[in-house]
């Protein structure tokens, strides 16, 4: 769980992503893809949705043909939102900086991140693609174990190896002891903090102590999947051409970092500065424009993994839903997002591209602020009869049809139901507070409040007895919180609207307030901030992408870092500390279930991603589309058809 | 020059030869002003009958007249839910039930337009009161007063009038959230300036006419100088300039909405119905473009109209005077 | 003769957005070679539109209706545009009033003299160049050459004129249309230019169309006069003829309302009541009948032709046949003034060495003082009780400004201006305010000076709120009676100023400064803006009040006739000095200042001897800059008889008689000895 | 006229001092706390208090204002944290394109109205006047945003003759080089220029033919060319000058919403872009730039004036 997934989620909403990438022709995929290939091939010839994401729930439209006749060549254009625009280049990213689309869709081009994430929209590691081959626990958990595959080589020449890793994780120390916000990542306790040691027991194996012992699956998706490894032979420099430094020395390690970040913050020399042409990743940076975000780059002939077919890769930036989608009318894009509110319009480009999408892992929600006191909002939000209240007045079945036009799926717990997931728990998969204005009136009346339909409901029973209102809900006390949504895209709009008149049936009076995304994430994401307190009562931003292993930790945990609303409840605690550190593999479903009946937010629609890839676009690797969806780029996959 | 022939100065067309009897050669009675007509035409009335006389203004009056209307008495006639939506309903093209189809929220369109329109004309309206008052004030008291503190006020002017009055309240815009009134004083506060010019300019060309000197010899004093005769003769071109604060102010709405800085729900305005124009524009859903589009462009146009026709009719009067 | 132009039966419409001027009818004129025709009329008698109607540059709306215009027999009504524009500014030359906003301010005077050359002699440019500067020669612009490169507004009016009568010239025409030619130019360099047209067509033998309003003007020049009114043609005969032995009432009427400088000022001046019909819907019948004092039935009825001998026509069915009206058949003015006003008692206004200049600055924030105007330098003067001072200077003299800093309006730099002996600058707040009430001004421009916001009734009431004289209803009272006073009816109050005509405006504005029974009023230029017939009744107006309010005028004019018929003792001013003071007739009979003869000689009078043998003795050059008036004697730089003395020091005021005042070193009359002018020094 | 100028020049410094005022303060007033801003709600205060001391936030405001000054005289704009980079290079990446776009339009605005102008006040009331006039009227009621959606639907979606969006080149070479993408952006803002310039020139025109010296020109007998070319012209262009000065923050302005619209990544865009990202330093700057503009635009034409108007230039 990290920042950058929370700026993350908005992007998701104006959901404009997607790498390119051209595969190579031959080469027949592992294992794990399987019956990706052998249904993409079925697929190419139905056309029908299929595959592995085809049986996926909330599939939108068709993947695109794998396994096509190749030709080599051709420049893919990729179309990206503004504001979805990358804007940092050393893999330590800052909090300021830290969104998918700095690392999924343009660092991890250049370089390549230990392990990597989904396997298509299946959530597990992807051995193929990752650096390390799987690690081994022992020393009952406390000790972990992984070898760089050999093979992959910088770009300079020098191979990928365990002082890479090693490289990365002193660098990452020397960040964080300066400032937390050096790493969006970090958080305090967990990596790298929770490294005792890290040592090359090998030229391409690294063994790691750690503090204590954690569930594995969280260690491995969560902390080891954060480190990328960093050219410890060219990057150890303090100054330009000055000398390489002893990055294990903490004194180097801040210089260097000092000098890299700070490199890294004259985006003007992206294309040009040295530093960032040694790349183990199967792209190499040409030109980048600042202010918009464009860049090209062009295939690295020294990527280990892949070869990469097409000739050159650009990325460019639009304002608006609609211009991309003009774009893609005037078939100008290889690769591009489509949202929601063009999906009408989607029979235009259906002759050029096959047009697909799918929601993925995590949960959209708005977030209740726990500790607003403005009228009460508090002490009512605790109510859990009032957050059941709330959930009932809220379809998602509606919304989807009205406003997503189908492209999403119902979401009612941190863990949804598409795409599938081992950890869903049962009471996710059928709604368990379904709308029902009557009921959520219901729910009310039996808690000592006069509901006034489109009027404004009263509590008249206060005090703490059941049947009563509650703590802290005196006389007269009415429910009015207001309600902030990002501006962009205009889907939350629609849907904060749609709840509120749907509230407004049962008294409850929801002051609606659009602001940009970044001005809710920067002032209201932190409950009991002083400032900005009593000024939010619910906060729809978007919402969280899950890792591999989809724990709340940090979200629904007493005191977690992106616990925006300060939802704090013992059970949720001990049930997520379980998932960190225990053992039992359940322990994440179980957490999941108890949140989903818990409602500490009020979870929403999981929208699709929907991406139209050009038909003159195949890939050997079904999931190389898929895994778009889920934000797991492999362009090395794709290649133009003849 | 004083001796510049009078070539040119229309007679009164009111005074047709005040013709008296015959009479002996010297006896002529310098106490013969000649006639003077019955009917009595105030300044006002003869801008207003110039105002009439101008086809446009009637028209421009009309289409506002019909908007104010439609805006507000429209939703007494027309009934429908502007404040929960059917989501169920969203983008359905005009028809039976929705005369002018629905939008993304399934809002009845027609509805929609009627109460967007409410916030626009009050947005425009407030906006327009709000700068023309403090331009009044303002370039009142710097023509008025005059010498250094003239020279300073206008320049503060300059300053502000330099900086693109879009730029600024879009900034100002991301701070505060859309309600009539944050908006209309938003706008109306940046839009001060051109009145605040005009004034100045009007009060400085009436200080120095004959019938202000005339004032101070009788012994007139300040005061009485500004709010019998200065700020009266002024009074015209204020009323002129609120008829194009309001368009501007209208526009204004137009582009914040677009652009996603308008009112918040419950509250619409035709700004924000535009918003989302580019997108309904491709998806074909015209009804949700082009009436609010069109009623937005008209009512603008009125109000220029009626502002073009209210300057050349006090200007009329005053070319008369 | 040969008929060089000639017009027959021309009628001109102006189409206006909602009604038909019926600008010019019937008009039948005809000019010979090397003749001069007078075309005169009051304001919107169509003479000027007769003018554009042969150019065929008539405004936006207008049109020849009907009959014809033929230049040497060829018909020009109707001609093809490109036709027409070989005619113009070749053989039609065209002068215009305005010379400020006649040339074109972005093109050099060379380029626009040059033009009409280029387009209709062909030819090189520098051939165009080299006529321009012959042609500009001629119409005597100092250094011609030098000045082809300069733009308009770098030349004085004066020049500018001659500039644009050089554009006429440049390619010889037959037909010079001179309209207005003089209007907006002081009286010495209007004389100058005359002078320079008398010249040229002396010298070029061209055929002058001179249209103007001033009786003066034609009678010096003209070999015949054409009179028009209200767009008809009323007579038509040889100017010595118009003067002596006219024949139709308007023609006498006019020339009977032009004081002139011989007037007996202790008569009435004759006036035409009423005002000019309104041409888009003329009266039936004869135009001039609803004024004409001889009208019978038939002048309504039906409207009379243009008829008599072949060299003196005239349209009307009564005409007259006594020559001139006598002004001993006018009213004499019970005028107990001239006794009472003697010298003795304490004058009622002392004017002490006031000293007015105006800073010209230029600066947006910080006003930097480039230099300053001397508007007004050390004049004294006193005003009696019931005693009408007559002011009169050329334009930029400072009589206005003097004016202004009587009443108050301007702070003098320095000097006194005190009324029964108090100095009205030494006051402050109420004790001022109250003062004012008896110092009262008449505004120049009838309409300037009325707020359009205000009836005619708060108008009047105004001064006395402002006083806090008298309860409403009294002020209601005393408004209707100001009204019957000024002669106009008291349904009158209830009017804006805009629904009055100018005569009447100016005599609203009279009723208003008579509200506080001022002691005396200044009129600054009361009757300029006023056309001759509409003038004389407000002239008579003013003389009765005076006499009835026993109150004093400070008349200020440009207009010598006016002020001498108007004032007792005369002021003349110079470049912001008094030159010259003395009764009406004695300065008239026996001017002293050279400048102040200069004008006497250069107004053009209504009658053809006096102007035929008027020797041609004009002021040269133009009035100096205010800025840096001449050293000494400020008239020096144009006086014909400076020496040396007049540069170095300046002269004082000596006495030429009984209140006969003069500065000038080398005056046309002997001074009386030193010792009583001395004495006289002390009280003028 | 040397003296004139040089006042008019010390005056305009002057307001752009006051412009700069208004920025800082606002900028000042907005986010007064880039610290917060930077390191996040997560960030302790005590990081923010040393962030904010570091960079000087904490100084007095005057002192504030002054090294602001200092800084701008350098010309630097200050830091955006949200692009991550100085603001100055933001511009400098995007001021050539919406330089292109302006510029052009502008030339071919003026060039299309003077004569625009001249026609309708020579044709006064007459149908082509009429036509015109209406024709403006509309463009000069609409939201300019309104008129680029209607030219995208037409031209680009329904008769597919020109792209949905302005040309995405870098270089502003490859912008010229692509005139077919360039042509509705530039189409959209000729024409709301020309709607308001050419009512403007219509009525100067107007008031030029009735001056006196059109009057002589005829009676010299020059053709109706020759007196509209050789006299009206130049002189009723002279208000214009000052207009067109005059109207830079309006040109501005119009770049924002149809770079917005046709995605053309100029000023425009990235202001707008700026507004979404909360980057209180890029909109300000510009904000500063655009006033700036727009009193060089003013100085500009009174310099042009004084060079058009001997009556100026002469005095």
């Amino acid at each position: 769980m990290s920042v950058y997934r929370i700026t993350d989620s908005l992007r998701r909403r104006t959901s404009k992503v997607g790498p390119i990438g051209v595969a190579l022709a031959a080469a027949v995929t592992l294992a794990s893809c399987g019956s990706g290939s052998s249904t993409a091939t079925t697929q190419a010839s139905t056309g029908s949705s299929a595959g592995t994401a085809g049986s996926v729930p909330g599939l939108y439209g068709t993947l695109p043909p794998v396994g096509l006749p190749a030709k080599s060549g051709g420049v893919i254009t990729f179309g990206q939102l503004s504001g979805t625009n990358p804007n940092y280049i050393f893999p330590i990213v800052p909090a300021a900086n830290s969104s998918v689309y700095n690392l999924y869709e343009f660092e991890n081009y250049l370089f390549v991140p230990l392990y990597w994430g989904t396997v298509g929209t299946i959530p597990e590691i992807n051995p193929t693609v990752s650096l390390a081959n799987m690690p081994t626990y022992s020393n009952g958990g406390k000790t972990v174990t992984f070898s760089i595959k050999p093979g992959y080589s910088w770009s300079n020449g020098a191979p990928v190896d365990a002082n890479d890793v090693i490289f990365f994780i002193d660098e990452l120390k020397a960040a964080v002891k300066e400032s937390a916000a050096n790493f969006g990542n970090y958080t305090p306790g967990f990596f790298p903090d929770n490294v005792v040691s890290a040592t090359a027991t090998g030229k391409y194996t690294v063994t790691l102590q750690l503090t204590r012992s954690y569930n594995t699956s969280f260690f491995t998706d969560n902390e080891l999947g954060l480190i990328t490894p960093m050219p410890s032979t060219a990057w150890n420099i303090a100054s330009a051409n000055g000398p390489h430094l002893d990055y294990t020395v903490p004194a180097n390690a801040t210089a260097i970092y000092n000098y890299l970040s700070q490199q890294a913050n004259d985006l003007s020399t992206y294309a040009t500065n040295p530093l960032w042409q040694v790349v183990d990743g199967p792209m190499r940076l040409t030109s980048f424009t600042p202010s918009t975000g464009a860049f090209t780059m062009v295939p690295n002939p020294h990527f280990g993994g892949h070869k990469v077919q097409f000739s050159e890769l650009q990325g460019v930036t639009f304002t608006s839903v609609q211009a991309e989608f003009n774009q893609l009318i005037a078939g100008n894009l290889t690769v591009g997002g489509v949202d929601f509110s063009v999906l009408p319009q989607v029979s235009r480009i259906e002759s050029k591209y096959n047009v697909y999408g799918l929601p993925d892992f995590g949960f959209q929600a708005a977030f209740y602020n726990f500790t607003d006191t403005t009228g009460n909002w508090s002490s009512e939000i605790s109510q859990l009869y009032l957050r059941q209240a709330l959930a009932h007045l809220e379809d998602q079945t509606a919304y989807i049809k009205g406003l997503y036009k189908g492209a999403a799926v119902p979401d009612y717990g941190p863990i949804g139901v598409s795409p599938p997931s081992p950890y869903t728990p049962a009471n996710a998969k059928n709604n368990p507070y379904p709308y029902s204005i009557s009921a959520a009136a219901n729910l009310l009346k039996s808690h000592g409040w006069k509901v006034v339909p489109n009027g404004t409901t009263e509590c008249v029973k206060p005090g703490t007895a059941s049947g009563d209102c509650g703590a802290g809900i005196p006389l007269h006390a009415t429910i009015s919180p207001t309600m902030f949504y990002t501006n962009s895209p205009p889907i939350l709009g629609e849907q904060a609207q749609a709840f509120a008149a749907a509230a407004k049936q049962v008294g409850i009076n929801i002051q609606l307030n659009a602001k940009t995304f970044n001005f809710l994430v920067s002032n209201y994401s932190v409950a009991g901030a002083p400032a900005n307190n009593n000024k939010w009562a619910i906060n729809d931003f978007g919402g969280f992408s899950a890792a591999d292993y989809p724990t709340t930790n940090n979200i629904f945990n007493t005191g977690g870092s992106f616990n925006f609303g300060g939802y704090s409840d013992a059970t949720a605690n001990k049930l997520i500390s379980n998932s960190v550190y225990g053992s039992n593999p359940n322990a994440v479903s179980q957490e999941a279930s108890y949140l989903t009946e818990q409602q500490p937010a009020l979870f929403t629609p999981a929208s699709d991603f929907i991406y139209a890839v050009s038909k003159s676009l195949s890939a050997t690797n079904e999931n190389s589309f898929s895994a778009l969806t889920q934000f797991q780029p492999l362009p090395q996959y794709w290649y133009f058809t003849k | 020059m004083e001796e510049r022939e009078t070539e040119g100065v229309e007679e009164s067309p009111l005074n047709l030869g005040g013709g008296i009897g015959p009479f002996e050669p010297g006896i002529t009675d310098p106490l013969d002003g000649g006639e003077v007509d019955d009917t009595v035409t105030s300044g006002w009335r003869l801008a207003v009958r110039s105002f009439a006389e101008n086809k446009l203004a009637i028209v421009g009056l009309g289409i506002l007249i019909f908007f104010v209307l439609f805006c507000y008495v429209g939703p007494h006639v027309y009934h429908s839910n502007q404040i929960s939506g059917n989501v169920l309903n969203s983008d359905l093209p005009p028809g039976s039930g929705h005369p002018l189809g629905t939008d993304n929220n399934g809002y009845d369109e027609l509805g929609r337009l009627m109460v967007g329109g409410q916030a626009a004309l009050e947005i425009g309206f407030f906006a327009a009161i709000i700068a023309t008052v403090i331009g009044s004030l303002y370039g009142a008291i710097s023509g008025l007063i005059g010498g250094l503190l003239d020279g300073v006020m206008m320049r503060i002017v300059d300053v502000i009038l330099s900086i693109p009055y879009l730029l600024i309240v879009l900034i100002v815009a991301t701070r505060y959230s859309g309600t009539v009134l944050s908006l209309s004083l938003i706008l109306g506060l940046f839009a001060w300036l051109v009145p605040a010019r005009l004034i100045r300019g009007e009060v400085l060309s009436l200080r120095v006419r004959d019938f202000v000197s005339a004032a101070k010899v009788m012994g007139s004093g300040r005061t009485r100088l500004i709010f019998r005769h200065l700020l009266p003769n002024a009074l015209s071109v204020v009323i002129v300039n609120i008829t194009f604060q309001v368009a501007d102010a209208i526009i204004a709405i137009a582009l914040l909405g677009f652009l996603g800085f308008g009112l918040q729900y419950p509250h619409v305005d035709w700004g924000d119905m535009l918003s989302t124009a580019n997108t309904a524009l491709g998806n074909g859903y015209w009804w949700l473009v082009y009436p609010v589009g069109i009623s937005l462009i008209l009512v603008v146009m009125a109000c220029n109209f009626i502002g073009n026709a209210l300057r050349d009719s006090v200007d009329v009067r005053l070319r008369r005077r | 003769m040969t008929r060089v132009l000639e017009i027959e039966d021309l009628s001109t419409h102006i189409q206006l957005s909602r009604s038909v001027v019926q600008a010019v009818g019937n008009v039948n004129l005809h000019i010979d070679a090397g003749e001069t025709l007078g075309l005169v009329g009051e304001s919107g008698c169509g003479k000027s539109i007769t003018g554009l109607s042969i150019m065929g540059l008539l405004p936006p709306g207008g049109k020849v209706v009907g009959g014809s215009i033929k230049l040497e027999g060829r018909e020009l009504v109707g001609l093809p545009d490109a036709e027409m524009r070989k005619i113009r500014g070749n053989d039609i030359a065209m002068i215009f009033q305005d010379s400020s906003s006649s040339l074109n301010p972005t093109k050099t005077i060379g380029e626009q003299v040059a033009e009409p050359v280029l387009l209709h002699r062909g030819g090189s440019k520098k051939e165009a160049v080299d006529r321009a500067i012959e042609v500009l020669d001629l119409v005597g612009i100092p250094g011609a050459k030098e000045r082809l490169s300069d733009y308009p507004h770098q030349l004085s009016g004066g020049l500018r004129q001659r500039v644009m009568i050089a554009i006429a010239l440049s390619c010889d025409p037959k037909v010079l249309i001179a309209d207005e030619p003089t209007t907006a130019l002081d009286v010495t360099i209007q004389a100058q230019i005359l002078k320079l047209l008398d010249d040229l067509k002396e010298r070029f033998g061209m055929s002058i169309l001179l249209i103007t309003h001033d009786m003066g003007v034609v009678a010096g020049r003209a070999d015949r006069v054409n009179v028009m009114y209200a767009g008809r043609m009323v007579e038509a005969t040889g100017t010595k003829e118009i003067f002596s032995n006219m024949r139709h009432p308007y023609t006498q009427a006019l020339l009977a309302s032009i004081p002139r400088m011989d007037q007996d000022n202790t008569k009435t001046l004759f006036s035409i009541p009423g005002i000019p019909p309104d041409l888009t819907n003329p009266p039936p019948g004869c135009r001039f009948a609803p004024r004409c004092a001889y009208t019978k039935s038939d002048c309504q009825e039906s409207e009379p032709s243009l008829s008599g001998s072949e060299d003196h026509v005239v349209a009307c069915f009564h005409p007259v046949m006594d020559g001139p009206l006598k002004p001993e058949k006018m009213v004499t003015l019970s005028h107990g003034v001239r006794e009472r006003a003697g010298e003795g008692e304490t004058p009622l206004l002392e004017v002490i060495d006031l000293e007015k200049t105006f800073p010209v600055t230029s600066g947006a924030i910080l006003k930097r003082k480039v230099g300053k105007v001397h508007a007004v330098s050390g004049v004294s003067l006193t005003v009696r009780r019931g005693e009408i001072f007559g002011l009169v200077g050329e334009s930029g003299c400072g009589k206005s400004t003097l004016g202004r800093m009587i009443v108050g309006l301007e702070r003098p730099d320095s000097g006194k201006v005190l009324l029964n002996g108090e100095d009205i600058f030494s006051l402050r707040g109420r004790t001022l305010a109250k003062k004012r009430r008896d110092l009262q001004m008449m505004f120049q421009d009838p309409y300037g000076s009325l707020d359009p916001r205000m009836r005619v009734a708060a108008i009047l009431r105004e001064p006395l709120s402002i006083q806090g004289v008298e309860s409403a209803k009294d002020q209601e009272a005393r408004s209707i009676a100001l009204m019957r006073e000024v002669g106009l009816p008291s349904k009158a109050l209830e009017r804006f100023p805009h629904e009055f005509s100018g005569g009447q405006r100016q005599r609203i504005g009279l009723a208003r400064a008579l509200t506080l029974n001022p002691k005396l009023i200044v009129a600054d230029e009361p009757v300029s803006a006023l056309d001759v017939s509409i003038r004389s009744q407000v002239l008579n107006l003013m003389k009765r009040l005076q006499v009835s309010h026993d109150m004093a005028y400070l008349v200020i004019s440009h207009d010598l006739a006016v002020v001498k018929y108007l004032a007792d003792r005369i002021g003349v001013m110079y470049l912001g000095k008094l030159v010259e003071l003395a009764r009406g007739d004695d300065l008239y009979s026996r001017a002293a200042h050279p400048y102040t003869q200069g004008l006497i000689d250069t107004i053009p009078l209504p009658d053809p001897e006096i102007e035929r043998d008027k020797k041609k003795r004009v002021i040269s050059g133009e009035l100096p800059s205010p800025i840096a008036p001449p050293s000494g004697c400020r008239f020096r730089t144009r006086c014909p008889r400076a020496q040396e003395i007049c540069a170095i020091e300046e002269p004082k005021l000596r006495t030429f008689g009984d209140q006969h005042y003069a500065a000038c070193h080398f005056p046309l009359v002997e001074p009386l000895e030193e010792a009583a002018s001395a004495s006289g020094q002390t009280k003028i | 006229m040397a003296g004139y100028l040089f006042r008019r020049f010390v005056t305009s410094l002057v307001v752009v001092l006051g412009i700069s005022m208004v920025a800082f303060a606002m900028l000042h007033l907005i986010s007064s706390s880039p610290g917060r801003a930077v390191l996040g709600l997560h960030a302790s205060p005590k990081a923010v208090a040393a962030f904010n001391k570091a960079n000087g936030y904490d100084d007095p405001i005057v002192i504030q204002y002054w090294h602001y000054l200092l800084q701008l005289l350098h010309g630097n704009l200050g830091y955006s944290y949200k692009l991550n980079q100085p603001v100055t290079s933001v511009l400098g990446e995007n001021v050539l394109r919406s330089l292109y776009l302006s510029g052009v339009s502008l030339v071919l605005a003026i060039l299309i109205a003077i004569p625009l102008g001249i026609y309708q006040a020579v044709r006064r009331n007459h149908l082509g006047d009429y036509i015109v006039t209406s024709g403006a009227f509309t463009l000069y009621s609409m939201p300019s945003f309104f008129l680029g959606l209607l030219l995208i639907q037409a031209f680009a979606l329904s008769l597919k003759i020109f792209p949905p969006e302005a040309s995405q080149s870098v270089s502003v070479i490859g912008v010229i080089e692509d005139p077919r993408a360039m042509f509705l952006p530039i189409l959209n803002l000729v024409a709301i220029q020309v709607a308001g310039y050419s009512q403007y020139m219509r009525s100067s025109a107007l008031d030029g033919l009735g001056q006196d010296y059109i009057r002589l020109a005829r009676a010299k007998g020059l053709s109706q060319k020759a007196v509209l070319t050789g006299h009206l012209l130049r002189n009723s262009i002279l208000p214009m000058i000052t207009l067109i000065g005059l109207s830079v923050p309006a040109l501005l302005a119009g770049n924002l919403l149809i770079e917005t619209l046709f995605n053309y990544p100029g000023l425009g865009l990235m202001f707008y872009n700026a507004l979404q990202n909360e980057d209180y330093p890029i909109l300000l700057s510009y904000t500063l730039i655009a006033g700036v503009l727009t009193v060089a635009g003013n100085f500009i034409a009174d310099v042009a004036i004084t060079i058009a108007d001997p009556r100026v230039r002469l005095s």
